[in-house]
């Protein structure tokens, strides 16, 4: 399992994390190099499709972020949409088994690199541990 | 004239619904038969495996198929009319999507068999009886000595298109006759959209065809869920607009709306429309957000979720089978099937 | 659609990005994957030769997609789609790829970051084989403006507006502009509310492209930014221009009102006039209550009175909208401190108007018929959760108006004893002046905290109990007059004004603005601009920049003649919607509505509204919806590339 | 068309820069800073919403650049100003950089190789920057600078450069991939004409060291509440760690102080206005950092007067159990543990207490920043005065000449967001010529 | 809130009495409660001056009356330099010093005697002078004309029992006062702390006050005046009880000389130096040498100054062998005297002495001095 990489799926948004992130870059932090940034204008256009697609597809785990509620959301709440939506989509996760792990909604403000990088090692840390969602969900034929 | 094209009538785990929906075409039937020749229909008619074999590849013109790919038997039986077909249909919702049957893939085989021979409240099995792969029957007072060989189960229940190619889907538990006479019209006029399509129903979702679309709010924004065993819905207004968990806004039309005119939410049984990926995925997304609670109040929010107790029956009743990641979920090795029993 | 072509082009800004990503492997992998024509790397792509570099392969490649992998978005995006743009390209088919932030700049291990750069690629060039040609929209702006309210803050933003060279229509639901401001006495120790207003009278006056409808509501708003359509109905006012304001038929008139225009501390009649400079200076007849018993028009030697005069509703074509109908102030219920149930237990808004020689008691302190020996505020009234009637929030103009009329009072009766009792004083800013006037003064400060003062109203007079916070005695003050200083509520009509303007409300009842810190004088929705307390408490001055401000942001909008919409915003697909108006409600910014084509219920997006976040996309149930530049499919496409996967919908 | 100069590159100032140039006029800002953002950039969080301050900040900052009307003059400032309105003159000086803007892409590799470490004035000298550097790692433009007097270069120490034989260090510019470094860059003076200049200079904090018995500057563990904010920012010397200068511990509990410098005729007679959210806000922020840390705020009267303040406050005290304690303090040091003992009397309880912490935040006042080479007549407590604020909102005492956000008077951030919309009415009329300046001309 | 009875019907004009007894910045207080912070007596003392003023603010008579805290006021005027108001609460515990005084007055002279005008006060001076002069220079001068002539400073008892009569008098008058201040200061308040730990407190905590306040230019210089005048007048009276008592002590003519002389001197330094410093006052001068203070506070100074003046003279001009001269100085100094002790010490600022010691131990004994 040692050298087990997991890959995350990360939706950003573009106002909050997606900035987070790039301040993480020209603050030159560092981080694993598993997660993989789609750029979303807001935490509130991630549909739970693309994330069961992620998953289906070999994400280890996906992170869905965005602005700090209540008032971050550049498009007032479009974070709180994101937070309904992926309530209600923990509780698919957890009739298909999925450990909760797997799937985060983070909220992570555009000054919060050291946030986003703490994010990112943990989860990395996590899914270690775990090991890989795909063998749990090949179909033995 | 020239010959009547082929159809054969396969059923694999379905309720026998979709072939009562044949049956609802009425007098329409006869144009049907007028229309086709049926060379394989076991619900109906006593055609063998073997008469099938025997037909030439690609001479059964189309093949309908319903229920969900449950049993190893299932799986040889529609792979070798895939190859006796030119069109082969997927029929109605489990077909298509695993169906009801298909629910039973939230778990693994072994709680499903314990669960149908074991725990079901109107089972009563004291000696816990359970189905083997081969049962060897040796009665010698009666001069019987028989081995009977079950067919193997798979470990998940698959729609169709998991195991042959599918041309095209004929959506609906079951279909409607109006949908499948649709469909019929389609496949003897040939005029047949790309393959992969869905045919006899409509290209827009249950609320288009809804007369309860036109009694909605502006703005349908709810702050409970509702569920019909629980609720009592009011007449003549959108039940979504109400709070019930209506699938009509994503559920392919072509029923005319039968449910909700009959005041009860739709339970998606026509499937998505082009372009979703996954069924129950986008319908979390849109109770999520009709969900009407302001920042800060997530206790609101999690009590209005908690209130429903089976979000993957609600928003995967007929397409857990063929969602992204339902179909795969739970797998182990199966224990609960032996091998061998002898009586 | 054509097959794509895509040119892929990675930068290794400097060492930037090749210390650490073998750019030249990148290259060489972007050119195995499907559609992918062209892939270079080069020194710096943002430079002059670099962009030169895309220009050509466009035009060399007859390339239709470009993919440049190098830095954040938020940096160069607008760098390099001005650069396809220029090679003839639609700027928008260009995507790029963020290998500098998202993996030079925080990996060190060259080989992982290299695949990862791979992969970073793999995935924008996925998405660009889905990208569609945009074109941003123009739409002709109004050159007019519609100002709802007459107070301070909408007669600056009709003034800055005008002057601007926009044509001003200015609608006001009483029969005089001027607002509150007008009645309050004075606003600072120097200032009288009264004068202010007369001199803006002055400037509107002088303005020749302000039209004024007073005794006017706005009943219907449609349209966007820019192109609003306004329809205001002109309730009667009964009196010409003819009136000459000789005041005959205020005397014969039969009906006798309290006079709201002096908060209630007289009466006036159905025809009035609704204080001295009122503007137009005309007579009104209070359409409510007169009986049209025809009196007055007997009397009128000029003619001026026509009892016959029917509403009328005018259409306007305005390209934005400034609401400004201000507050009201809070009304007491019957027994809260004792209102209602005493004469000598007035408001602040009565105190202060009374303090202005115009008003009934020509600038005297007559409370209860006496001029108080001892005369007590309450402060909080309405505000701060003191009583069961009150709003959270405080209303931050009562303590800097107590404070500044208990110095006018000692000012002129120095053996008054003022009391002023209060929770937190709010005397913010320069205004903390006046409180340390006060103390000077000998005004006297009485604090309270959770338990709330009450008042006693006994034979003897009246007594103000209070829990003392600094002493935490209970002590018994004796008073001749009570003065509540009440705070603000949102406008009675609020709730129609959100019914025509589709403007939204925070929890404290006030119109929400698009940002609380950052865009305090826009409404969420573009082309409505707040100013006044319509978005909460303020004091006059903050009112009046707050009118100058909202002018500002209708005079940016407006200034061009024409209004660009980006193109990245929701689309509808009307062959695939239902109509099931899911959409309608998530929207933040109210650009979608249903309309009806060929009988079908449609989505219809109001492309001037709307803002890009791509929610109702999420929401709609049947991919009708699409967020152009991040439709589902080419977020998909983007997932999918992540495993190597090809999307297929 | 004619153009408008703005002194001051805070919110203020951008907002302005914003609304004039999307109306298409030219405009000029002058920041005496090598970066846009003001004292906003410095905030970690904004009250009373909690909202990330570079997240709301940071686009508009980086709208400056998309506008090619905007004209960012950093490093400099106003030497001059004649003329009048519709026609003024203006003496800008700008000061060497050494780094050429025009080819410098801000890629940082001079920041990273310099060796001269100095402290960071964006980090309240916190931390540490080197002799080259960017403001901060948002900053607008983002280009490099150098600190002529820690250069090696420019300033070489006496000794080194008696026995150096050529020009020391140069390791920027040997570094530099676009090679913009010019050692030999001199001041320049830019000449002006504008039509209307706009005054949002902001605001200072005052200095706490005119306050001997608060002990900054004498007890490590006091801070002012900017060093706090640097302090509890994600982007701040530790990266939003909370510790203490003394012994590198988190504190347990931290006081804050509020009126330091304010409504005291000692030093400035005015209330600051934001400090008793700015308070409530790093309380609250401090708890969830470290969600066991009790946070008590002195205060004298809670100025919760805006919009959704005093339901911000109301949160503190329930949700976050911040206390407040009516009462003003004497500070002193427990020289073993470093601690703070805070005296004071509780006005409640009418008695003296004393109160031990493990860091205290002064709640400073502000001051503005008016001193400037324009003759404008100034208010009671330094601020720009109006002249008349009620019919000519923004405008100062000389025609053309308006001034907005903390320099002319303590505010907060949307009062002075607001004032800069309103400036940029005011100047646009007599930018584009379209009024008499002043209302009081057109009678 | 319950009933009525618990609240405290308050005074509205009693701030208006205290302003003008010198309380000018009463009203400019807001209740920060620095004053309390930076005093130096705080720490030792439970009380808080702040309320104090809040008390006096508001008209909480009842509550002021009682109030040990102006008393226990040294006057350091620290909080007056740490004042954001700019007040100056050491003034306006002065004042509500006075008023209390007043109240606690039996006579309602104190009351009198505080609010009248300078005028009035010089008046009534001037009446007692011209009473006295006529006594002493009129009826009585041919006596001293023949005391003079024997060339030896007889003082005869006659001539200094009027001063020990008007002295028991003036502590007649006093006792109940202090009585009545005793009762309002100990009423709501519970005996906590033994008579001679109580003691102890007190002594303790001047001797710790007073050590720390010496480090300071202004506070020690205030020390040593009232320390200057206190051994003045406490040896002026000692002498005249021992002459009368036990005239004997005055054959060891240089130990009561040198006495005399040290009360005399002490007297005259400790008056006049503040009363030099206030006429010199300046911008920077400490707010306790200020001009502005109330006329009580001039009054008990100016008074006294003549009587220590007097009696300086007296010896001098006897050492001098102008015995005449010492006679009329020493009429003087009585005419001085007797309305001192008649209005200052009985009613006057000089009956703070009486006050502040009552004050003091109703603190000690009621546990208002935080330990040893």
């Amino acid at each position: 399992m040692s050298d087990f990489e997991p890959k995350i799926v990360v939706y950003a948004c573009n106002w909050c994390t997606y900035a987070a992130t790039d301040l993480a870059g020209t603050s030159r932090m560092s981080y694993p190099e598993n997660v993989r940034i789609i750029r979303v204008m807001c935490s509130g256009r991630v549909d739970p499709q693309f994330v069961l697609q992620a998953f289906a597809d070999g994400a280890d785990g996906v992170i869905v972020a965005g602005c700090h509620p209540p008032a971050d959301c550049h498009y007032l709440e479009g974070n709180y949409k994101a937070y309904r939506r992926f309530e209600l989509f923990r509780k698919l996760l957890e009739s298909f088994g999925i450990e909760k792990e797997r799937f985060r909604l983070e909220w992570i403000s555009a000054a919060e690199a050291s946030r986003w990088v703490q994010v990112v090692n943990e989860m990395v840390a996590e899914l270690k541990k775990l090991g890989p969602l795909k063998k749990n969900l090949e179909v033995k034929e | 004239m020239t010959e009547k094209p082929k159809v054969a009538w396969y059923w694999c785990a379905s309720c026998g619904g979709c072939e009562e929906s044949f049956v609802d075409l009425a007098e329409r039937l006869l144009k049907v038969f007028e229309a086709v020749d049926i060379v394989f229909c076991p619900v109906a008619m006593d055609f063998k495996r073997e008469d099938v074999e025997k037909l030439p590849d690609g001479s059964i013109t189309v093949a309908l198929i319903n229920g969900g790919i449950r049993l190893k038997e299932h799986e040889e039986m529609v792979k070798l009319l895939r190859k006796k077909s030119k069109i082969v249909i997927a029929y109605g919702a489990c077909s298509a999507w695993g169906g009801i049957p298909g629910l039973a893939n939230l778990y693994n085989l072994d709680e499903v068999i314990e669960r149908k021979y074991l725990e079901v409240p109107t089972v009563e099995n004291p000696k816990e009886v359970m189905p083997t792969k081969k049962t060897i029957v040796n009665i010698p007072e009666a001069g019987i000595k028989a081995e009977i060989e079950l067919t193997e189960p798979l470990p998940v229940l698959l729609p169709l298109d998991k195991v042959i190619d599918v041309d095209y889907y004929i959506p609906g538990c079951p279909p409607t006759p109006d949908v499948f006479w649709n469909a019929l019209q389609a496949l003897l006029s040939g005029n047949l959209p790309p393959k992969g399509s869905v045919i006899g129903a409509s290209q827009k979702s249950v609320c288009d065809e809804c007369p309860l679309n036109e009694t909605k709010p502006e703005k349908i924004l709810v702050k409970e869920f509702k569920r019909p065993d629980k609720a009592m819905a009011k007449p003549n207004e959108c039940l979504l607009a109400q709070g019930f968990l209506c699938m009509g806004p994503v559920t392919r039309g072509g029923c005319k709306s039968l449910c909700p005119q009959a005041n009860m939410p739709c339970t998606g049984c026509f499937g998505m429309l082009d372009g979703i990926v996954d069924f129950g995925g986008k319908a979390i997304s849109y109770f999520g957000s009709i969900l009407d609670y302001s920042p800060l109040e997530e206790r609101e929010i999690k009590d209005a979720y908690e209130k429903v107790p089976d979000w993957v029956g609600v928003v995967y009743r007929y397409s857990l089978a063929a969602s992204k990641l339902g179909h795969k979920a739970r797998l182990k090795k199966v224990e609960r099937i032996k091998e061998v029993t002898e009586i | 659609m054509t097959e794509p072509r895509i040119g892929v082009y990675v930068c290794h800004c400097g060492f930037n990005i090749a210390g650490t990503v073998d750019v030249k492997k990148v290259a060489e992998y972007a050119k195995t994957l499907p559609n992918v024509v062209v892939a270079r790397d080069y020194v710096f792509m943002c430079s002059e030769p670099g962009q030169d570099l895309i220009k050509q392969d466009i035009k060399e490649h007859n390339l239709n997609r470009v993919v440049v992998a190098s830095c954040s978005p938020s940096l160069h995006e607008v760098t390099f789609r001005t650069a396809v743009a220029e090679a003839g390209l639609n700027k928008y088919l260009m995507e790029m790829a963020n290998i500098r932030e998202h993996c030079s700049w925080v990996h060190h291990d060259k080989e992982k970051a290299t695949e990862k750069a791979k992969e970073i690629v793999r995935m924008a060039v996925a998405k660009a084989r889905y990208l569609d040609p945009l074109e941003e929209l123009e739409v002709k702006a109004e050159q007019s403006a519609l100002v709802l309210g007459g107070g301070v803050a909408g007669l600056r933003a009709a003034l800055e507006l005008a002057n601007y060279g926009l044509q001003v229509y200015l609608v006001e639901k009483s029969p005089t502009i001027g607002g509150k401001a007008a009645l309050i006495g004075y606003v600072d120790p120097k200032t009288k509310g009264a004068e202010i207003v007369s001199k803006m009278f002055e400037l509107i006056k002088e303005c020749p492209r302000i039209h004024i409808f007073t005794n006017s509501e706005l009943i219907q708003l449609s349209g966007f930014a820019g192109n609003y359509t306004a329809k205001i109905r002109v309730n009667p006012r009964y009196v010409t221009e003819k009136c000459t304001l000789c005041g005959e038929c205020e005397e014969v008139c039969p009906i006798e009102i309290s006079n709201e225009y002096n908060f209630g501390l007289n009466k006036r009649k159905a025809i009035f006039l609704p204080f001295n400079n009122a503007y137009p200076p005309y007579y009104a007849i209070d359409h409510r209550v007169c009986v049209k018993c025809g009196e007055c028009e007997k009397v009128c030697r000029f003619g001026a009175i026509n009892l016959k005069q029917e509403p009328k509703i005018v259409e306007l074509k305005v390209g934005a909208l400034v609401i400004a109908t201000g507050y009201d102030p809070y009304r007491p219920f019957k027994g809260e401190y004792g209102y209602g149930l005493h004469e000598s237990i007035i408001t602040l808004f009565q105190l202060a108007r009374m303090l202005d020689p115009e008003s009934p008691t020509k600038g005297e302190l007559i409370i209860g018929g006496k001029i108080p020996k001892s005369i007590a505020f309450i402060q909080c009234v309405g505000s701060r959760n003191t009583t069961p009637g009150a709003k959270e929030y405080c209303s931050r103009m009562c303590c800097t108006t107590a404070i500044n009329n208990a110095i006018k009072i000692k000012e002129k009766y120095p053996d008054t004893n003022v009391y002023i009792i209060y929770k937190d004083i709010m005397t913010y800013g320069s205004d903390e002046s006046l409180y340390e006037e006060a103390g000077k003064k000998l005004v006297q400060f009485v604090k309270f905290e959770d338990k709330i003062p009450r008042v006693l109203i006994t034979p003897e007079g009246l007594f103000i109990e209070v829990f003392e916070y600094t002493i935490q005695e209970n002590i018994r003050i004796p008073v001749d007059a009570i003065v509540l200083s009440i705070g603000m509520l949102p406008p009675r009509d609020i709730e129609e004004l959100i019914a025509v303007t589709r403007v939204s409300c925070g929890g404290e009842g006030f119109v929400r603005e698009a940002h609380l810190k950052l865009a305090p004088v826009e409404a969420p929705t573009k082309g409505i601009f707040l100013a006044g307390c319509i978005t909460g408490p303020k004091n006059i001055l903050e009112s009046i920049r707050m009118g100058s401000a909202a002018a500002a942001k209708a005079m940016s909008l407006l200034s061009k003649g024409k209004i660009t919409i980006e193109p990245m915003i929701a689309q509808v697909n009307e062959e695939k919607c239902s109509g099931c108006a899911i959409c309608v409600g998530v929207c933040p910014y109210s650009a979608i509505s249903i309309k009806n084509v060929n009988g079908d219920r449609v989505a219809y997006v109001e492309k001037a509204l709307c803002m890009g976040c791509g929610t109702c996309n999420a929401a709609c149930p049947s991919g009708a919806m699409q967020h152009l530049g991040f439709k589902d499919v080419q977020l998909l496409a983007q997932t999918r590339a992540v495993f190597g996967g090809e999307v297929n919908v | 068309m004619s153009s408008v100069l703005i002194v001051g590159g805070g919110v203020a100032g951008i907002q302005a820069a914003l609304d004039l140039a999307e109306q298409g006029i030219e405009v000029y800002l002058v920041d005496k800073a090598p970066s846009v953002g003001g004292k906003m950039a410095y905030l970690d969080k904004t009250f009373p919403t909690l909202d990330c301050a570079s997240c709301i900040l940071a686009p508009k900052m980086a709208a400056l650049l998309r506008y090619p009307n905007i004209k960012l003059i950093m490093n400099s400032e106003v030497l001059e100003v004649s003329g009048r309105a519709g026609n003024f003159r203006v003496k800008i000086l700008k000061k060497p950089t050494y780094v050429d803007w025009s080819k410098c892409n801000g890629c940082g590799v001079c920041t990273e190789k310099c060796p001269t470490k100095v402290p960071n004035e964006y980090n309240m000298g916190l931390s540490q920057r080197r002799a080259i550097y960017i403001m901060f790692p948002q900053a607008v433009p983002k280009r490099a600078i150098i600190d002529a007097e820690h250069c090696i270069r420019l300033n070489p120490p006496p000794k080194a450069k008696e026995k150096a034989k050529g020009p020391l260090c140069g390791v920027c510019e040997r570094n530099c991939p676009t090679k913009a470094i010019r050692y030999d860059q001199q001041p320049e003076i830019i000449d002006l004409n504008v039509a209307a200049i706009i005054i949002a200079t902001g605001m200072e904090l005052y200095d706490p060291k005119n306050l001997p018995e608060l002990g900054y500057g004498k007890h490590q563990n006091v801070y002012t509440n900017l060093e706090f904010e640097r302090l509890v920012s994600a982007t701040g010397p530790t990266n939003g760690e909370i510790v203490r200068k003394s012994d590198g511990k988190h504190p347990r509990k931290i006081a804050w102080i509020q009126c330091v410098g304010s409504r005291d005729v000692r030093f400035n007679h005015y209330c600051s206005a934001y400090c008793c959210m700015a308070a409530t806000k790093q309380a609250i922020l401090a708890k969830e950092h470290l969600p066991n840390v009790e946070c008590t705020v002195y205060y004298m009267d809670i100025r919760a007067f805006g919009k959704g303040f005093n339901e911000f406050l109301e949160r503190a005290k329930k949700e976050f159990g911040v206390r407040y304690i009516r009462g003003k303090v004497r500070i002193d040091e427990i020289p073993e543990s470093k601690n703070l003992k805070i005296v004071y009397e509780d006005t409640a309880e009418s008695y003296l207490k004393t109160e031990e912490y493990d860091m205290v935040v002064l709640s400073m006042a502000v001051t503005p920043n008016s001193k400037l080479s324009i003759p404008l007549e100034l208010a009671e407590g330094g601020f720009i005065k109006l002249k008349n604020p009620y019919l000519d909102p923004v405008s100062t005492t000389i025609e053309g000449i308006f001034v907005v956000g903390a320099v002319a008077g303590a505010k907060d951030i949307p009062d002075s967001v607001t004032e800069a919309s309103a400036a940029a009415a005011r100047a646009a009329l007599i930018a584009k010529r379209l009024a008499c300046p002043t209302p009081e001309v057109v009678k | 809130m319950a009933g009525g009875s618990e609240f405290i019907s308050i005074n509205p004009s009693l701030n208006r009495e205290v302003f003008k007894l010198g309380g000018k910045s009463l009203l400019e207080c807001y209740q920060c409660g620095s004053c309390t912070a930076v005093c130096p007596l705080a720490e030792e003392l439970n009380v808080s001056f702040r309320r104090a003023i809040r008390y006096t603010q508001l008209g909480v008579e009842e509550k002021i009356l009682g109030d040990i805290s102006p008393w226990s006021c040294n006057l350091h005027g620290d909080c007056t330099d740490s004042c954001p108001r700019g007040a100056s609460p050491s003034e306006i515990l002065a004042a509500i010093r006075r008023y209390q005084a007043n109240k606690y007055d039996w006579t309602g002279l104190a009351r009198w005697w505080n609010n009248s005008s300078l005028t009035a006060k010089i008046l009534t001076y001037l009446a007692f002078f011209a009473i006295s002069l006529l006594f002493y220079f009129g009826i009585y001068w041919q006596k001293i004309l023949q005391f003079a002539s024997t060339g030896k400073l007889v003082i005869l008892s006659e001539l200094l029992i009027p001063v020990v009569a008007v002295f028991v008098v003036a502590l007649v008058i006093l006792a109940p006062s202090g009585y009545r201040a005793y009762r309002f200061m100990i009423k709501d308040k519970k005996k906590e702390v033994g008579f001679f730990k109580s003691l102890k407190l007190i002594a303790n905590f001047f001797i710790k006050l007073e050590t720390e306040s010496m480090g300071v230019p202004h506070k020690r210089d205030r020390i040593l005046e009232h320390v200057l005048i206190l051994v003045g007048l406490g040896l002026f009276i000692l002498l005249a009880i021992i002459y009368l008592v036990f005239p004997k002590f005055f054959e060891f003519e240089i130990i009561s000389k040198a006495l005399i002389y040290i009360a005399s001197l002490s007297l005259l330094i400790g008056v006049g130096s503040p009363l030099t410093k206030r006429l010199m006052a300046s911008e920077k001068t400490h707010w306790y040498y200020k001009k502005f203070r109330h006329p009580t506070d001039w009054m008990s100074l100016i008074t006294l100054f003549p009587v220590a003046l007097m009696a300086l003279l007296v010896f001098v001009f006897y050492d001098l062998s102008m015995i005449l001269y010492a006679y009329i100085a020493f009429a003087l100094l009585l005419i001085f005297l007797i309305p001192f002790l008649l209005l200052e010490f009985a009613f006057g600022k000089h009956t703070h002495w009486l006050y502040k010691i009552i004050a003091y131990y109703v603190g000690a004994r009621t546990g208002y001095f935080r330990g040893d």
